[in-house]
């Protein structure tokens, strides 16, 4: 089934994906007529329900938003409340909560690599047909994601919706001592995470490199997690404050999330491989060389090694949580003391998927009166509709079946959260 | 016959260093999340010296006194039964073996505890688990190796919270027996009175070298301890009361007070002589290995009275009868005391702050 | 740790089961080291623990002369009692004990027995049944009353019917529903009492059962001239541990698994009349 | 314990309006994982894999709530589809957070959140799988516990029943020894009328408990509104204290209006 012609290819549903969505194109020849990412995840209103609730308690609540990523809900949250507030945190504070993302980091691409989608490139339906064939590569995996599990677990009580993190601070934080038992297997993580990179290099790739605009955050002196001004390859260098200046959200009928455009510039990619483009020079001297040796030297363009740049990045996660394990001292008091005011707060963080921001504002006891929370599977999402626009043509000598499955893993390449954006993913490839 | 020396802080630190140097670990109050709990310790320094509790029914706070001594803080919430009767304990594993099972008993032998800072009402607890747990039929090997195991300074009272009653039900504020040694803060509780209970203690007062206590610092020491149980304001009244209450089982009191409580289970855990555990087995999911674990429960708990066809006490009601009679009433028939001594952690650690004092009251009326 | 830790199980083979109904079996079982079995009386129970599932007080059913096994009857109702009845010969288990305070079978010596029995009530009873029987000139008259749900719910059909052949004994049986084919009595076993007749002042009555049937039994045997403190009852609660540590069992000031499951009627009377004790 | 060889139980794991948390907990259990997949067959598990066997199902897993015509139609399905069906997380067992909607004019939620409400099809509440189908086990949480999770599945292996007590998070509090935030802090906490299995967290963690685990066995919340009032709560707070992951749970709905009242 080689000749171009008019076909319809469906698959129902698409797998390794956190989330429910369905994909429809629709192809006539060479030309692709139409491609939607469907989202029918059931949206769950949160921007709603928040209207009327305490400053206090969004950073639980949003995390609900996603339980892949918690932290990173969190984080946006509790930033954003403390800029409303105008709150300033104790260094070290703020050093624990970069640990507490890199747990999240740890945790969520140790995830998609080895579990979401390794599986793609070696042609297995999953990790645990996977684990027949290549038991020790899994089991690396598994042990990866336990260990910033674990950075999670210590911090936060628990891997999902840990209970410690507070705006001003945390509810509780630890000792040195109680860190240290973490120090011995993060060392083990760096290595594990080079091996990572240097194993998903040989990944076979196919050539493709669209012409991205990638959007990140950027830091002066580190790889972006908490805080930096919102940089792209095209010139944009903005504060949180002014995203909304810039960035549009649009509400599309085939879809329960909605999707964001660069005003003016159209779709746009955030996520590890923007972070790395744009931050490569900010990464520890130690992933920049495993780059080098995994040949990923920015800009790097192809969405197909993404996962190479999710290894480069449990790289950093790991050295990075290992160098806080050395500098942390308990701050003071676990956390400033919060007043209400009448106030805006906004705040963008890096999720392990890219930028999530949140914008709320209070009332002066410190009630909700608006909140907007834009996550980053939402903002690729026309980027990856996009990125099927231009790969659907090089394939349309191929099987439906070789289509179905580039096409899925073009999706996955995002690993997009659709329970983010709202969740589950659903391909439809019509071809008339 | 005790003998008694007078003893500084560094001879208390002396004591805990001899203590562990003979290998136990040694176990006292300490300042943790707001409140004096009890953990291991290493030294003086870190006993909760400036530190005073206030208590009232439902309600603890720890507040800053400078004059406080390192004993002068009254009991927190938890109490030395979860060192002796630990709240979680495997009993055995079990190994699948073609078809059959094998039993794997426990192989690690029993941590050795010098407990410091034991008070009166609580060492009186303890000789009440002792006759649940090394009771006349059966013996309750985890309990009896950490007990065997144990090494006992007590210290005496000289201040009470609000919600102590030890003088009442004549478990205190002075420890008479079961203890190895037994201090009384002196001189604004930075001196002691030591006072040896057993060989064990008199060899180690010997080894030390203390000298003998001047015969005003026993008379101060005693008197201190008298006003400490002069300053308790609650109390029950133990006469009559086992049958009283075993009568009242049909009180309309224990419908008002049903009202108030949650039947979470506070009460029953944060009691020094509470004893109730449950089991759980658990295995692995491939099967091959089974473990049982013994767990502390409290009749608070649906599943305590549950029997095939449903729980027997389904109501708050007869939850709250069962414990605050069994304390009481039911206790003294059983082993031959009340089950209660007098600590007032029931009262102060029960979130909606009812007095275990007030409803025996209450009852009698 | 201790040897003679009483939380520890001994493992037992199950050397044969017998379906008795449709929902109960009795286990043989014999201790796979080959020691002596655990010695014990008419009456007392054992915690049986099935590897993994859980344990659960049973009551031995067996004949005290067999000094090779151990046996139970069991009656599936729950999750153990089910893993407990679906053992197979040679499988596992492990047995505690045994616990508990006897039937009065010395005591009863040369006075009329009243055996009084409810369902699955009556496998604790018959190891009274076997010690009566074998003595059988040592007791007086013996009586069992018997009832069961339904003539298919009646225990050990067989030994019934030796058990009434036997000198000196009456055994009536009824059951709740009897279905076209049943011609025995339709009732709650007090409506028995008045077959038979009792010398109260020489009788010493063993009941066992659901609790509010052994309240109207022992009702019953009171208003028939019996003493309270010759009426012996079984009870049942919640038990983890089977000698006093765990406290599940509490009944009032006593814990069951020790001061009885066998109470005399006369200790437990105005408890047994309270509710939610 | 297993005691004759059968076959691996073939099990499902469903979504409905979720975060996919509870589901990741079964990912989470690193160590127990591979266990896991050679001791059942996981024949449905979307998020995990793109094998998709038809059912029947032995085990059916269930997250997330009803909030849409359609998943109500689904879920009817899915339970005819599972001999067991076992709901995990409080979505699924009470309707999660976004059943908040349950108390509001969803139209008016539906346009505060898109720009193009016509779009979107929902339905006017969250409900847990029990209002719709009959539930054979629930596992609580906001997330389930990975632990008990994997209890629940050794335990169904074993033929056991699985230890998820259902007493209040105060007794493993008490059990684990922490200090009692409520009565030595002041801080309000639902861990009196909330059921254990997270381990008492929060209060470890020195916060109240927030209510992730539902209503425990015999809930006494106006006795804890009550106390909340002592500790200078206002009805808004006790209102809010209730209305969270488990809003929609009996016990936990009444006792949020409650707050209103006083
Ligand atoms: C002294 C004594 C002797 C007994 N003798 C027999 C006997 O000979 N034959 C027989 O079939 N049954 C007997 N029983 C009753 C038997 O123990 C219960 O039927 C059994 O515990 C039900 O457990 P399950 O797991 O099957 O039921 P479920 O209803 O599933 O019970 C769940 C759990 O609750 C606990 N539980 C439930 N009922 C009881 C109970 N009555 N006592 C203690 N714990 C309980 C157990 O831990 C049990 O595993 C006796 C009970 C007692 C107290
Ligand atoms: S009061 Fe309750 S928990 Fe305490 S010992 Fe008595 S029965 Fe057990
Ligand atoms: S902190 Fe909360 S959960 Fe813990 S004992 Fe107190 S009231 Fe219970
Ligand atoms: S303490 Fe309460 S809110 Fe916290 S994790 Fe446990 S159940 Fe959830």
């Amino acid at each position: 089934m080689s000749t171009p012609r008019n076909r319809t290819i469906k698959v129902d549903y698409m797998a390794r994906v956190e989330g429910e969505g369905a994909l429809y194109v629709k192809m006539k020849g060479e030309r692709v007529e139409d491609v939607q990412l469907k989202i029918f995840e059931p949206p769950r209103l949160f921007e709603a329900f928040l209207r009327g609730r305490t400053f206090s308690e969004a950073p639980d609540i949003t995390a609900r938003i996603c339980g892949i990523c918690p932290i990173a809900y969190q984080m946006s949250a509790i930033h954003a409340m403390e800029r409303a507030l105008g709150i300033d945190v104790h260094p070290m504070v703020r050093l624990l909560r970069r640990l507490f993302y890199c747990g999240e980091w740890i945790e969520s691409h140790g995830l998609h690599v080895f579990l979401l989608h390794a599986p793609d490139f070696l042609g297995y339906p999953d990790a645990i047909a996977l684990a027949r064939d290549h038991k020790e590569t899994v089991e690396m995996g598994l042990r990866l994601k336990k260990a910033g599990n674990q950075i999670v677990t210590l911090l936060g009580g628990r891997e999902i919706h840990p209970v410690s993190a507070a705006v001003g601070g945390f509810h509780r934080v630890p000792s040195r001592a109680e860190l240290e038992p973490l120090r011995e297997e993060l060392k083990w993580a760096l290595d594990a995470s080079i091996a990572t990179a240097k194993l998903v290099s040989t990944f076979e790739c196919i050539t493709f490199e669209p012409d991205y605009e990638f959007v990140a955050l950027r830091h002066p002196t580190e790889y972006p997690l908490n805080e930096g001004r919102i940089v792209s390859n095209r010139g944009l260098d903005i504060s949180a404050d002014e995203y909304e200046d810039h960035f549009q959200e649009r509400h599309v009928k085939h879809s329960n999330a909605l999707h964001s455009y660069h005003r003016g510039f159209g779709s746009y990619l955030v996520g590890p491989l923007s972070r790395f483009n744009l931050n490569f020079d900010k990464l520890p001297e130690i992933a920049q060389q495993v780059a080098r040796d995994c040949r990923l030297t920015p800009p790097v363009r192809n969405p197909f090694r993404s996962i190479g740049v999710r290894a480069v990045e449990l790289v950093f996660a790991c050295h990075e949580a290992l160098r806080i394990l050395d500098a942390y001292e308990p701050p003071p008091e676990p956390r400033v003391k919060v007043r209400p005011r009448s106030a805006i707060g906004r705040a963008a963080t890096e999720a392990p998927r890219g930028i999530l921001y949140h914008r709320y504002e209070l009332d002066e006891h410190g009630l909700i009166v608006t909140a907007k929370i834009v996550p980053p599977t939402s903002q690729n999402q026309p980027r990856i509709e996009d990125d099927l626009r231009e790969l659907m043509p090089g394939l349309v000598a191929e099987s439906d079946a070789e289509i179905t499955l580039r096409a899925e893993q073009a999706v996955r390449n995002y690993d997009p959260c659709i329970s983010c954006a709202t969740h589950f993913l659903k391909l439809n490839l019509d071809r008339t | 016959m005790p003998r008694f020396f007078r003893l500084d802080e560094p001879a208390l630190d002396g004591l805990i260093e001899a203590l562990r140097q003979q290998g136990y670990t040694a176990v006292g109050p300490r300042v943790r999340d707001g409140a004096v709990i009890y953990d291991e310790i290493s030294s003086v320094a870190d006993l909760p010296q400036g530190w005073a509790s206030e208590q009232e029914a439902g309600k603890y706070r720890l507040n800053r006194d400078p004059s406080a001594g390192p004993f002068d803080y009254v009991i927190g919430p938890s109490s030395w039964k979860q060192w002796l009767h630990p709240p979680e304990a495997r009993l055995f594993a079990a190994e699948r073996e073609n078809g059959a099972f094998r039993i794997l008993p426990n192989t690690t032998s029993a941590p050795r505890y010098a407990l410091v800072g034991v008070r009166a009402c609580e060492l009186a607890a303890i000789a009440i688990q002792d006759r649940v747990l090394l009771g006349d039929r059966y013996t309750d090997p985890i309990y009896q190796a950490r007990r065997k195991a144990l090494f006992v300074v007590a210290v005496n009272c000289t201040r009470s919270a609000a919600t102590c009653f030890c003088a009442s039900m004549q478990t205190g504020p002075r420890a008479v027996e079961g203890f190895d040694l037994a201090l009384t803060p002196v001189g604004n509780g930075r001196q002691y009175l030591g006072e040896t209970g057993t060989d064990a203690g008199a060899a180690v007062a010997g080894e030390l070298g203390w000298p003998e206590a001047p015969p005003e610092m026993m008379s101060e020491a005693a008197e201190t301890v008298r006003a400490a149980a002069r300053a308790q304001t609650r109390n029950v009244a133990l006469e009559g009361l086992a049958e009283a209450l075993t009568a009242a089982a049909e009180h309309p009191r224990w419908e008002t007070v049903a009202k108030r409580c949650m039947a979470c289970g506070n009460c029953t855990l944060a009691c020094p002589t509470c004893f109730c555990t449950t089991v759980e087995d658990t295995s692995t999911v491939d099967g091959a290995r089974a473990e049982r674990w013994r767990k502390w429960d409290s009749c608070f708990t649906q599943s305590f009275s549950y029997i095939h066809g449903g729980s027997v006490r389904t109501s708050v009601k007869s939850r709250y009868r069962q414990w605050l009679t069994h304390k009481l009433a039911y206790w003294q028939q059983q082993f031959g005391t009340p089950g209660c001594v007098g600590c007032g952690r029931c009262i102060t650690w029960c979130p909606a702050g009812i007095d275990l004092t007030e409803e025996a009251r209450a009852l009698r009326a | 740790m201790s040897p003679d830790d009483p939380m520890l199980p001994v493992a037992y083979r199950v050397e044969k089961v017998t379906k008795e109904t449709r929902d109960t079996f009795t286990l043989v079982t014999r201790r796979v080291d080959r020691a002596p079995r655990h010695a014990f009386e008419p009456g007392q129970f054992s915690m049986l623990y099935v590897c993994a599932v859980g344990e659960l007080p049973i009551s031995i059913s067996g004949d005290t002369a067999d000094k090779q096994n151990l046996t139970y009857t069991v009656r599936s109702v729950g999750q153990v009692t089910n893993q407990l009845v679906s053992l197979g010969v040679g499988d596992t288990l492990g047995v505690r004990g045994p616990f508990g305070v006897p039937w009065p079978v010395e005591e009863a010596r040369g006075k009329d027995v009243v055996v009084v029995a409810g369902g699955i009530g009556l496998a604790p009873l018959r190891p009274v049944l076997y010690h009566i029987l074998r003595r059988r000139e040592e007791y007086g008259r013996l009586v069992l009353l018997y009832g069961a749900r339904s003539p298919q719910d009646q225990l050990f059909r067989k030994e019934l019917t030796q058990w009434s052949q036997a000198p000196e004994s009456r055994v009536l049986t009824t059951v709740d529903y009897g279905g076209v084919n049943w011609h025995g009595h339709v009732g709650v076993v007090t409506t028995m009492f008045r077959y038979v007749r009792l010398r109260p002042e020489r009788t010493i009555a063993m009941v066992c059962g659901p609790e509010i049937m052994m309240r109207f039994v022992a009702r019953e045997l009171e208003t028939r001239g019996v003493e309270r403190s010759q009426i012996r009852v079984s009870m049942e609660r919640n038990m983890k541990c089977g000698c006093g540590f765990c406290g599940h069992c509490q009944y009032g000031p006593d814990f069951i698994c020790k001061d009885g499951p066998v109470f005399s009627y006369d200790r437990i009377q105005s408890r047994m009349e309270a509710y939610e004790i | 314990m297993r005691s004759k060889s059968q076959a691996r139980p073939k099990v499902g794991v469903f979504k409905f309006a979720s975060c996919d948390g509870c589901q990741l907990s079964l990912l989470d259990a690193e160590d127990e994982l591979l266990a896991v997949a050679r001791a059942i067959d996981i024949a449905y598990f979307p998020e995990a894999s793109s094998i998709m066997k038809k059912g029947p199902y032995d085990i059916g897993l269930v997250e997330g709530s009803v909030t849409t015509h359609h998943d109500a139609e689904r879920i009817q399905h899915i339970r005819r589809q599972c001999r067991t069906l076992i709901t995990i997380g409080a979505c699924a067992t009470a309707g999660g957070i976004q059943a908040l909607r349950n108390w509001a004019e969803v139209d008016e939620f539906v346009r505060a959140v898109y720009a193009s409400p016509q779009f979107i099809s929902t339905l006017k509440t969250s409900t847990s799988i029990a209002e719709h189908v009959p539930v054979d086990f629930e596992l609580r949480g906001c997330p389930i516990s990975k632990h008990q999770l994997l209890e629940v599945i050794s335990a169904t292996l074993a033929g056991r029943k699985p230890n998820v007590p259902t007493y209040s998070v105060c007794m493993e509090c008490k059990r684990r020894g922490n200090v009692c935030t409520m009565v030595a802090h002041g801080t309000p906490c639902l861990g009196p009328v909330t059921q254990a299995g997270c381990g008492a967290l929060c209060p470890a963690y020195n916060r109240g408990c927030y209510g992730c685990f539902g209503p425990m066995e015999s809930p006494n919340t106006a006795s804890l509104s009550q106390q909340f009032r002592v500790l200078g709560q206002s009805s808004g707070d006790i209102t809010r204290a209730f209305r969270g992951f488990n809003a929609w749970a009996w016990p936990f709905r009444q006792a949020s209006g409650e707050g209103h009242r006083s």
